[in-house]
């Protein structure tokens, strides 16, 4: 069986800089993507490719063997991928029940939970009602994803979404993604500095340094890669 | 051709002058400022009522930017600055300020065109086959000498070193001490001055009328976009590009659609960058 | 229940609004007939407007010193004044609906903008006099409801041309037009067509867009033809605008034109400079009320310029008389209110008496012929130093040619 | 439901109540009532892409203007007064896609500059085709429709509209206005097609203001540059600012507001300006939701406090008005 999303030598650049210089991996149905890095290491424009909000310099990503990249980030949602950001972004007044219908209406037809499930999956049940500006900040980073999931992915990329949370927090989400992972079968890219969140999350994890892969392989290897730990893990 | 070049450049100064105001206003605000048409009629008709009441012609052009430039802050001391928090509502509060002015000037003046006198009216310089009045003369020359003084202001002056911080990031400014009020008050100040060496530079060639700047303020808004949003040189250079191709296409192709020749290459560079220039002049005054 | 609380604030808002500013309308058969005018008072036109109200004015005053008869009983007019802020399409159909239906007023003069006076016309018929516009190709042609009461360009342009080419030595002109400016436009028509028949060569014809502020390229072009003179096409406020512009550009010759330019608005619009802007100035309009050689228009001038402190326009001794016309019409219809027999009656009126204007009555002695009355035409110059204009030349037009000129002695004041 | 009723029962009622003013008002009077109707008209179309999307559009004057002068023209070559209409409407619908396609990447104030601009080329052509325009002193329009057809169309066109703008409101096309309003890149991720909805958005926007277009010409008799301005398109984007921007009775709050003040209050040249110039300034400042907004939040206040003392429950309301 051949890997739900292709990643294939993509790259990126803005001007003359290249911020992703010849990444490729592959992933596959219900599995997670650790994704680590330093800062400017093109964590977050990787995550951007994948998602459509930029295009591709060169390069191709694909889904069940279809292109996603390059056409924008509506059609890539309409593929199957969604993402979160670094930010909390979520439709200003609009309760997450009404942000959830929307999202959910953008589905066409791709399995996924209903809306209420969604919600408690990620502890936000008793918020459902309530404007997105109005919720502490770690349940909008859960708001967040759950919009992502509403429309139902098959690949889903959070951008550092343990950012604030305290270890229950986090290992709650972890568990949540999980489920998610398992019981849809959506294959997960986590962005993140929060090596205790990630780690035993996922199940491979991709080094980045400026711009490039620097080594990938499972938590235990990573954790072991002096290359890894000299320029990054180290300094952490 | 040459005398075509020579309006063309006329042209540009005037664009030019009016377009620095607005883009050191949106630098650091990020207000798109309409009421500065209102700014420059109220100035010229200060002006036009302090020489038809006796003054020397150079006592009522000052007092004219005197007026221009209070106006101007007082735009910003009583509108402006409540809407700091919410660009969006900037463009709302802009038009109504136009209103406000026009309609004051024309409730204080009536409808009907006035005529700007000045000491040097029936000079004419001639050069080689090119001709300009020196009423064309004395706009170049006063561009030219206001724009330089704001270059000095801002290269040479810890206030204009302190504008060019604001304008590159307002909340690392706020963060190093230094006091934004007073940064605002003093753009719409500088602003304010330009807009009244605008009109009475070329109220003596036109008329003094409430409308009287409508289309340079369209043009000069051509002006900032072209230049980058919050860029005073782009400004500079926008305003010379745009008289230039304003005037050529006026003289060659049909005088009727003069603006539209700007509003063209305006569409052009929203079509090429949908941010403007300012992608690349990312915020900055000088 | 927010959608109808709403629906019934708006509802209250626009009703509130609308019967806050009721207008009585006139009775139909009272003592204190009203007729509505529709003035250019004030926008670009304002030039305009205002000299006509105050013709008006004196000739109302002095028509209800005498009143007139209609039905048996004796009449005094009133005139109800719209200010058309020279946006007739706008502004001035607003007020010709206003005058005629909450007015109801059976008669209207009015000044600019006929064609688009129209279509109202079509859904409500009014006759409607108008006292200023000569445009090239006339206005009658537009609806049978219009008249005019004064010569239309074709009367007065020829003179320009003759004048010039005899008196100027002109062999060469350049024409500047107001682009958009139907009057301007007809002009330049109309100029092209003499000098072709005088043997003048036209050595430039360029426009600026009316609502230009820099006229700078159509004046370099109209200059840099090296033309023996100018002719300014367009009304008062548009072209001495570009008069001034002209003269700081460095030319000196002479300049023509036909917008009726006097003194006080030299002064108003040219500034400190405006004598020796004005120096060699030739206009070709209607005879002025000044120059006239008819006692009545000399005096009407002589009251005008008395009681308004203003030099009187060609345009303001038709104002004057167009009470009297509407009195005489009222009277000959034997109504005060049908619009439609008023409208019949004044095709056949005769001069009436009261009038200043110098009618030049048609056949069998009726003062409008095809619905136009007309008056002759002149050229007259400015005189430097003086603040006035002198009559150069007195003619009229047949078959597109001048006959009948006559020169005053050149003299100022 | 309710809300649909309500909703329809206010597109009936304003229906009535235009035709009501149009035929019982005259002079004057009367033309406040057109141009209320007709801005109303215009502003439902404005309230999809400005309303709903938060678009800043300043092409609606030109748009309106396109639409009163394509028909003039279109009327002139001998076509039917309907098939006039509708080619107009057409046309200026294409128009409005080649806008919305030129400026689909530039947003918020540069939307605002670009559409402006456009307005300003589009008085241009206006004011200077003349052969085709008039001019700047405007051109006659042929009248295809009687006055009284043409006043039933102006009053079933606001209930029309408004009962279409309440549909596409509660729709998902509606939910994606508003979403792209509230984050358009947000949008974007959760796989709204955010072009092509603002692209819709803009043709029906640009149709509507071309269709109260054409009826003002028929109603007027005639068009001029100086009705079509980027000062009127501004105008035209306060007053729905003014009333209540994605409200559905926000046009209509709007447009009463906005032209009753320039028309009715006669305090002199200016004034009645400066007084508009005032209160725009205010209600920006102080109800960023306009007038409906400020009255729905003041009902609420008040009911809140009424409930708070009497104890009773509240009932639910739609999300209409």
């Amino acid at each position: 069986m051949s890997a739900l999303l292709v990643v294939e030598d993509v790259v990126k650049r803005f001007g003359g800089v290249a911020a992703v210089d010849g990444v490729s991996f592959t992933l596959d149905a219900g599995q997670v993507l650790g994704l680590i890095g330093p800062n400017g290491s093109g964590k977050t424009t990787l995550l951007g490719v994948l998602a459509g909000t930029h295009d591709p310099t060169s390069g191709k990503v694909t889904l069940d063997g279809r292109t996603a990249s390059g056409r924008g980030a509506h059609r890539a949602v309409s593929a199957g991928i969604a993402r979160t950001f670094q930010t909390t972004r979520l439709f200003g007044t609009w309760t997450l029940r009404e942000a959830l219908r929307l999202a959910h209406g953008e589905r066409r037809g791709r399995p996924g939970w209903p809306d209420e499930q969604i919600a408690n999956l990620l502890g936000l049940g008793d918020a459902l009602d309530r404007p997105g500006a109005s919720l502490t900040s770690a349940a909008q980073r859960l708001a967040m994803i759950a919009l992502a999931l509403a429309t139902g992915p098959r690949v889903l990329l959070l951008d550092e979404p343990a950012v604030g949370m305290d270890g229950t927090e986090a290992a709650a989400l972890a568990a949540a993604v999980r489920r998610a992972a398992g019981e849809l079968g959506v294959a997960v890219v986590v962005v993140d500095h929060n090596m205790q969140f990630l780690m035993p999350l996922a199940d491979t994890v991709l080094v980045m340094a400026a711009g490039a892969v620097l080594a990938s392989g499972t938590p235990a290897q990573i954790r072991s890669d002096e290359a890894v730990i000299a320029s990054y893990l180290g300094e952490a | 051709m040459s005398q075509v070049l020579v309006n063309g450049v006329f042209l540009g100064c005037l664009f030019a002058v009016v377009a620095v105001g607005l883009t050191l206003v949106y630098g650091v605000m990020e207000v798109p400022n309409f009421a500065h048409a209102g700014v420059i009629v109220l100035s010229a008709y200060t002006t036009w009522s302090a020489s038809a009441a006796g003054l020397p012609f150079a006592l009522a052009a000052l007092a004219g930017i005197a007026c221009g430039a209070l106006v101007s802050v007082l735009t910003e001391v009583l509108a402006y600055r409540w809407i700091i928090d919410r660009p969006a509502a900037a463009p709302a509060v802009a038009l109504g300020l136009m209103l406000i002015l026009q309609n004051v000037a024309l409730r204080l003046y009536g409808g009907e065109g006035r005529s700007l006198d000045t000491p040097y009216d029936r000079v004419l310089l001639r050069l080689g086959g090119v001709s300009l009045s020196g009423v064309k003369a004395a706009l170049v020359v006063l561009a030219v000498v206001s724009l330089l003084a704001l270059h000095l202001l801002l290269s040479r002056t810890s206030l204009g070193r302190a504008m060019r911080a604001v304008a590159q990031d307002r909340e690392a400014a706020a963060i190093l001490g230094i006091p934004m009020r007073r940064q605002y008050a003093l753009a719409f100040l500088i602003a304010g001055v330009l807009g009244g060496v605008a009109a009475i530079a070329y109220a003596p060639t036109f008329q003094v009328s409430p409308y009287m700047a409508d289309e340079v303020l369209l043009s000069a808004f051509v002006v900032v976009v072209l230049g980058g949003l919050g860029s005073v040189w782009g400004a500079v250079a926008g305003g010379l590009v745009l008289g230039v191709v304003e005037g050529l296409g006026s003289a060659y192709l049909s005088p009727a659609y003069q603006s539209a020749f700007g509003f063209l290459l305006l569409v052009s560079i929203l079509v090429l960058r949908p941010g403007g220039l300012r992608s690349t002049n990312a915020r900055r005054v000088a | 229940m927010r959608s109808r609380s709403a629906a019934a604030l708006v509802a209250a808002a626009v009703l509130t609004a609308t019967t806050a500013c009721g207008s009585p309308s006139g009775s139909p058969d009272s003592d204190v007939v009203k007729v509505g005018a529709i003035l250019s008072l004030s926008g670009i036109y304002a030039t305009l407007g205002p000299a006509q109200k105050n013709a008006l004015q004196m000739g109302v005053e002095e028509l209800n010193r005498t009143g007139f008869t209609v039905g048996g009983r004796k009449r005094t007019l009133e005139i109800s004044y719209a200010d058309d802020r020279s946006d007739a399409a706008t502004t001035g159909v607003t007020a010709l609906r206003e005058l005629v239906q909450s007015q109801k007023v059976p008669v209207i003069a009015y000044g600019l903008g006929s064609d688009t006076y129209v279509p109202q016309l079509q859904r409500q018929p009014v006759p409607m006099v108008n006292m200023l516009d000569s445009s090239y190709p006339g206005i009658l042609g537009l609806s049978d409801h219009l008249f005019l009461t004064r010569g239309a360009s074709p009367t007065y342009v020829p003179g320009c041309l003759y004048y010039a080419k005899r008196k100027l030595g002109t062999t060469s002109i350049s024409v500047i037009t107001a682009k958009g400016e139907p009057y301007g436009e007809g002009l330049t028509q109309l100029v092209t067509k003499s000098a072709q028949a005088e043997g003048v060569r036209i050595a430039a014809n360029s426009e600026f867009p009316l609502s230009s502020t820099d006229y700078s390229n159509a004046i370099s072009a109209a200059v840099a033809a090296k033309p023996d003179a100018v002719y300014l096409s367009s009304v008062t406020a548009v072209i001495l605008p570009v008069l001034k512009q002209l003269r700081q550009s460095g030319y000196t010759g002479p300049v023509i034109h036909s917008a009726g330019v006097n003194p006080n608005q030299a002064k108003a619009i040219l500034g400190a400079q405006y004598d020796s802007i004005m120096k060699d100035n030739y206009d070709c309009a209607g005879t002025l009320p000044t120059t006239s050689q008819d006692p009545a228009a000399q005096a009407f001038a002589k009251d005008y310029q008395q009681r308004y402190d203003e030099y009187p326009q060609d345009l303001t001794m038709w104002a004057h008389d167009f009470p009297f016309i509407v009195a005489a019409a009222m009277t000959k219809a034997d109504t005060v209110s049908d619009p439609a027999k008023i409208e019949q009656a004044l095709k056949e009126i005769d001069v009436p008496q009261g009038t200043v204007s110098g009618w030049l009555p048609g056949d069998g002695g009726r003062l409008f012929t095809d619905r136009n009355a007309r008056t002759a035409s002149e050229v007259t110059a400015w005189c430097p130093g003086q603040d006035t204009l002198r009559s150069a030349m007195v003619f009229d037009v047949k078959d597109d040619a001048v006959v009948d000129p006559t020169f005053p002695q050149e003299t100022c004041g | 439901m309710r809300a649909h009723v309500t909703a329809l029962g206010g597109a009936v009622g304003l229906s009535v109540l235009a035709y009501l003013l149009l035929t019982g008002l005259s002079g004057d009077q009367g033309q406040v009532a057109l141009l209320v109707v007709v801005w109303t008209i215009a502003l439902i179309g404005l309230n999809l892409i400005q309303g709903l999307g938060g678009y800043p559009n300043l092409a609606h004057a030109a748009f309106f203007g396109g639409g009163a002068y394509l028909s003039a023209v279109l009327l002139d070559t001998g076509l039917p007064m309907t098939v006039a209409a509708l080619l107009a409407v057409a046309g200026v619908m294409a128009a409005g896609l080649v806008v919305a396609l030129v400026f689909s990447r530039t947003r918020g104030q540069y939307f605002a500059i670009g559409t402006m601009f456009f307005t300003a080329v589009a008085t241009l052509v206006f004011t200077n085709a003349a052969d085709l325009t008039g001019g700047p002193n405007g051109r006659p329009v042929a009248l295809g429709y009687s006055l009284e057809a043409t006043v039933v169309l102006l009053a079933a066109s606001v209930g029309v509209g408004l009962a279409l703008f309440h549909w596409a409101s509660v729709s998902r096309f509606g939910d994606r206005l508003r979403a792209i309003r509230a984050d358009e890149d947000l949008a974007q991720h959760v796989g709204v097609p955010t072009s092509r909805v603002k692209l819709l958005a803009m043709v029906c926007s640009a149709g509507a203001a071309a269709w109260a277009g054409v009826l003002f010409g028929q109603y007027n008799g005639v068009v001029a540059p100086s009705q079509f301005t980027f000062g009127q398109s501004f105008l035209m984007f306060v007053a729905l600012g003014l009333g209540g921007a994605g409200r559905l009775l926000g046009p209509a709050v709007g447009a009463a507001v906005v032209i009753g003040l320039t028309q009715l209050l006669t305090l002199g040249p200016g004034v009645s300006q400066i007084v508009l110039g005032v209160l725009f300034i205010l209600v920006t400042l102080l109800a960023p939701e306009g007038v409906l907004g400020g009255v729905s939040a003041l009902a609420r206040r008040v009911r809140a406090a009424r409930t708070g003392r009497a104890d009773r429950s509240v009932r639910g309301e739609g999300a209409v008005a």
